[in-house]
């Protein structure tokens, strides 16, 4: 059912798409050394081929649900990075003023619906969008992703069972790379595959990608995009990725042996999606404009976080009802 | 004007709501073919068809979760949770997830949607399906909570929380739903936080919730034949809370009753307890009193029942302990 | 792998146990309707084969859990009827001195270890029960009973996951009665068995049983709980069968076809049960006692019930602890 | 006597009962070859092994519907929640199954088990992961509730907790730790319920819990400066909660200001400003003042963060207006 890709441009968005992520999520792994991004920050370097080949697959109006590991799908929607970094540290420029965090990065009038930082939560609420979409006829699809770890919890079972019984547009999108926080998937799951070996309770097809290769998520993702604007259901996707640093933070990732890590180093999706344009005759200098204009926009990105002001002291207190405020009392 | 049942007002208002605006639709467990299992939303599937009126799977996290997906993408989603005490299996989804995503994203999203659910006991149904847990959602910010007392109040407060743009929890009470009352044809719409006064006093000020009402004003009844002038006040709402009223009152009667159904630690009485004692101490002529049930899990058994919820007994007691 | 029944011993006591079902629930729905059972009642008339099947497969120590609909699985596991009935009554002999009504009957020392009235949520706590007699080395199994509808919760998943890769002796019986309260369990599920079509995600086979043949749930019983005592894991079985009454109450379960009720009604597992005993040779006589002995016991019961003061009213504060009492300060 | 962190008095309390009972075990995401993500049980599995210490799945109502079967079946289990948000996640188990279960069976089911998880705000985490929901577990009848604020008592209260027949939940806060401490060799035992009188005083009665309860005495030393003699009480349990040291305090000083983290609706200052309103009204001197977070989700900015959370300076300057 693999829709092969061919057009060059395509492969250029793809490809710029997996840099800027790349290059964002770095950054902002130094801004948090520097101490300018605070609290948390779990990237998700070394997984942007899922990132870039579902944004790329979407339309306008389409909906993304993410987790805490989010900041690249977010920004791939159209989230401006400045805004993005500028949450993470908590500044008054930040996407959602600075009350979400890393763990929250929301941009709504991009489709980037949200991003949860409770495990499986987020699952049954892409349901839902899915839901409005078929009674209010929008043709919107809503694409949820969530790790490996997100399998065990009934929101999981839950949201796979109501989606499939109501064929809503949805697309659940599992980025397994092998562990939880600090423990593998394999260690606590009965089957080989977390989301795939599931699928069936769902009455779902098994569907596998490798997560690493942009042209192969891109093709997936068309595929199960259209089957669902169509009006043929959800689907599952697992697809097979690695994390390139530790969970969050400064975790230095010590729980995963060497060989592992070094193998799924070498097999980065940025430098093989490179290789293979370099070998299908883009040339390189195109190439490198992409990687100049993307690290150009992160410095820009950064210094308006370092130029930003905290939040107003006033906005503690808005925005938790719709009337912009929270009082709770006459 | 016609008589209603607390009942048949649920299908009422929900009716009223469906009518005028499109994107208002119903979710829960038999709501929909069996018009619920109380028999609140009778007919609401027979007249806005099944795509608006909807059972789901006992998935109370997905359907939950569906109100707030479908209310973050232009719907306006009532869901039914069966019994309160479900509010427990999803209340991730509700505490976490609902009530605080417009905060989080900084105002960018909007949950314009109700969940509907029995509360409350007296129907000897034990420890896990007799729960008032009114307090538990007042507690969380980001949700409303409003608990009608009677069936126009039903239908007016259900088109307010439907109305609204926030998220509101609306208690239905078990013990209330074969209550009748006459309730003035047409449409019904209240405004969220305003409390009423069911009987003026003056010497002492009852505040009750839902099925609290009637006990309260029962006393109330009571103690006039005692030569006490109670004033009972519905708050309606929790949240948000019409404290003016409240205070308003206590500060005339110098005296306050709370009446709970809910167990002793931190209920809604704690609350309205509390600003009492911060903003009008040298009001009060007497202690603030609070009754509750005890702090245990609602025994099944009738007589222990009757023994744990509030009655109208406990509440004469108490005020005359006062005077 | 189904185990052939043989002893006449055994088929007795298989007949006996359904027969003191039957007629202990249709003597609570009597109460109920004379206002002698408050509350609420759900009953499991028509599912007796189950309850009797596994009671007579499990060891003395071992662990049941059912739901609200579990007067017979903890009758048959020896919980007195008089305090069964009494609990239900809210009556001070009742077995939870009426603190727990219908849907919570108890007998810790019987092995009954509790009947959970919110869908789902005992599937966990049978888990753990398994892994104490694990770390405890104790032999027991734990057999956990709910319905059709319980397949679709969280908790569910959950404790499948959890019970399969900690292989704990825990056996999951889904009594599939077709009906979750009013809703057709096929109205909510996208696979055709709710429970069976689930295992493959634990890793476990998919195991249907006839749930109105006492023999063959017996001997699927026997097996699952073997496995499980032999440290071979957890099993999930899935028996069909049908509630002859309504959901709950006075329900009379409108929303099912006249055809398939009566079908049910047909395959009503006493009555097969009897004929087969008969065809095999027992003597009408035999079971006509046994049916004598269950009613006279039933009798007893309703007389003990009708007997029965209300419980103490100083009891409605005790046991929130365990010191007996339900102070929360000094 | 060693200095110990925080962080450390948790695993060295679970080791002290674990060494002791060998029905004690442990179990959560992470806990057990990794140390748990807040390093709290390094060690554990590597002293007393993958059967008594072990990792879990992502499955919060399975970890704690475990810990309820196996209490239920004659272990003494701990389960960590790795952060007390995910309470909501299996709230279900918590507060309609252990807590309601001996009850509701007329006390024939034990629950000896104790839920540690990591607790408050201050870490600029966001709202899912900052929650205060101490009075969320206190306002349920049958759970008990514990929150240390400093390393000696993390032990100590943990092994009464372990010890205790009943579930325990033990709020370990995320910003104590670091906190050091000098804590003295050998075993440490506590009793649930005992609140301690942390600074001496005899104008105003602070009550403080955990991470307030340093921001309490903060405010008591400065209050000092200004000639206000101040009395801090930690009160370490809040089920079951030493009334006894409170209202002792209170009736003193005639004043009382609670210092609470969790949001402004219900939490466990106003159960206590409504029993010293109910009780000994006529001892007071003044409000009761309630020091809370806004009734807001906490904001993950570290300014707006750092103003939400209750301050030095903010019970100060309560203190003092009441004076
Ligand atoms: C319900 C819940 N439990 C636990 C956590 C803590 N936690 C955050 S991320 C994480 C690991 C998630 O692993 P996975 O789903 O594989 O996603 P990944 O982080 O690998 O992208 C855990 C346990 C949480 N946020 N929510
Ligand atoms: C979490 C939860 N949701 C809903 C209910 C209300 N409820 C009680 S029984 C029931 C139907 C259960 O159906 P099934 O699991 O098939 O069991 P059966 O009653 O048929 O034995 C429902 C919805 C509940 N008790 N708990
Ligand atoms: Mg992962
Ligand atoms: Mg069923």
């Amino acid at each position: 059912m693999v829709t092969v890709v061919t057009t060059p441009d395509l492969r250029l968005t793809l490809y710029r798409g997996m840099v800027r992520a790349r290059y964002f999520e770095q950054r902002v792994y130094d801004l948090f050394l520097e101490g300018i991004v605070k609290g948390t920050t779990h990237l998700g370097l070394g997984q942007e081929a899922v990132a870039a080949g579902f944004a790329a697959a979407m339309h306008p109006g389409d909906m993304t649900f993410c987790t805490y590991r989010g900041h690249n799908h977010t920004l791939l929607r159209g989230a401006p990075m400045g805004a993005l970094i500028g949450e993470m540290a908590g500044r008054s420029i930040g996407i959602c003023g600075g009350k979400g965090g890393s763990m929250h990065l929301t941009d709504v009038p991009k489709g980037a619906m949200g991003s949860y930082a409770i495990v499986g939560a987020h699952l049954p609420i892409a349901a839902g969008a899915a839901w409005a979409a078929v009674v209010r006829k929008t043709g919107q699809v809503a694409v949820c992703f969530f790790g490996d770890g997100a399998t065990n919890i009934g929101a999981f079972h839950e949201a796979l069972n109501f989606a499939a019984i109501w064929r809503l547009p949805v697309v659940f999108v599992c980025e397994n790379n092998l562990y939880m926080e600090y423990t593998p998937i394999s260690a606590v799951i009965p089957v080989e595959h977390p989301a795939a070996d599931r699928a069936r309770s769902y009455g779902l097809p098994p569907l596998i990608v490798d997560g690493n290769d942009a042209d192969a998520v891109h093709a997936m993702a068309t595929d199960v995009i259209e089957l669902a604007r169509r009006g043929g259901g959800p689907s599952l996707v697992e697809a097979k990725t690695y994390r390139h640093k530790g969970h969050s933070r400064a975790d230095p990732g010590t729980y995963r042996p060497q060989h592992e890590v070094e193998a799924w180093l070498a097999y980065d999706p940025l430098r093989i999606y490179r290789d293979r344009l370099l070998e299908a005759g883009i040339a390189a200098s195109t190439l490198d404009q992409i990687e100049r204009e993307s690290m150009s926009e992160v410095d820009d990105a950064t210094e308006q976080v370092r130029n930003a002001s905290p939040p107003d002291p006033a906005t503690l207190e808005t925005d938790l009802w719709a009337d912009g405020g929270s009082s709770w009392r006459n | 004007m016609a008589e209603l049942t607390y009942r048949h007002a649920v299908a009422r208002g929900i009716a009223q709501e469906m009518e005028r605006d499109p994107t208002v639709v119903m979710i829960g467990e038999d709501v929909a073919a069996a018009g619920g299992v109380f028999k609140t939303t009778e007919g609401l599937q027979a007249r806005f068809g099944p795509e608006r009126v909807r059972d789901t799977p006992i998935s109370e996290q997905a359907i939950t979760g569906a109100l707030m997906g479908a209310a973050m993408n232009g719907l306006r989603p009532i869901g039914e949770l069966m019994f309160s005490d479900f509010l427990m299996v999803c209340w991730d989804i509700v505490a976490n997830q609902i009530a605080k995503t417009r905060y989080m994203t900084g105002g960018q999203v909007s949950l314009p949607l109700v969940i509907r659910t029995a509360n409350g006991g007296g129907t000897r149904f034990g420890g896990q399906h007799s729960q008032s847990l009114e307090a538990m959602v007042m507690a969380i910010p980001g949700l409303k909570v409003v608990a009608p007392a009677n069936p126009r109040d039903v239908i007016g407060l259900m088109a307010a929380a439907v109305r609204d743009d926030d998220p509101v929890v609306v208690f239905e009470h078990k013990k209330l739903f074969a209550m009748k009352q006459d309730v003035p044809d047409g449409e019904i719409v209240d405004r969220l936080g305003v409390a009423t006064v069911v009987i003026p006093g003056s010497d002492v000020t009852i505040a009750a919730l839902a099925a609290m009402v009637p006990v309260a004003e029962e006393a109330a009844r009571r103690l006039k034949e005692s030569g006490v002038s109670a004033e009972v006040i519905d708050l309606r709402s929790l949240v948000p809370l019409d404290t003016q009223t409240l205070l308003g009152s206590v500060s005339r009667t110098g005296r306050l009753v709370t009446v709970e159904e809910n167990p002793r630690l931190c209920g809604w009485g704690a609350e309205v307890a509390s600003i009492v004692a911060e903003e009008i101490l040298w009001d009060l002529d007497g202690p603030v009193v609070r009754i509750t049930t005890p702090h245990i899990p609602l025994p099944s058994s009738a007589e222990l029942e009757d023994l744990a919820i509030p009655s109208p007994e406990r509440v004469v007691e108490a005020v005359l302990r006062l005077q």
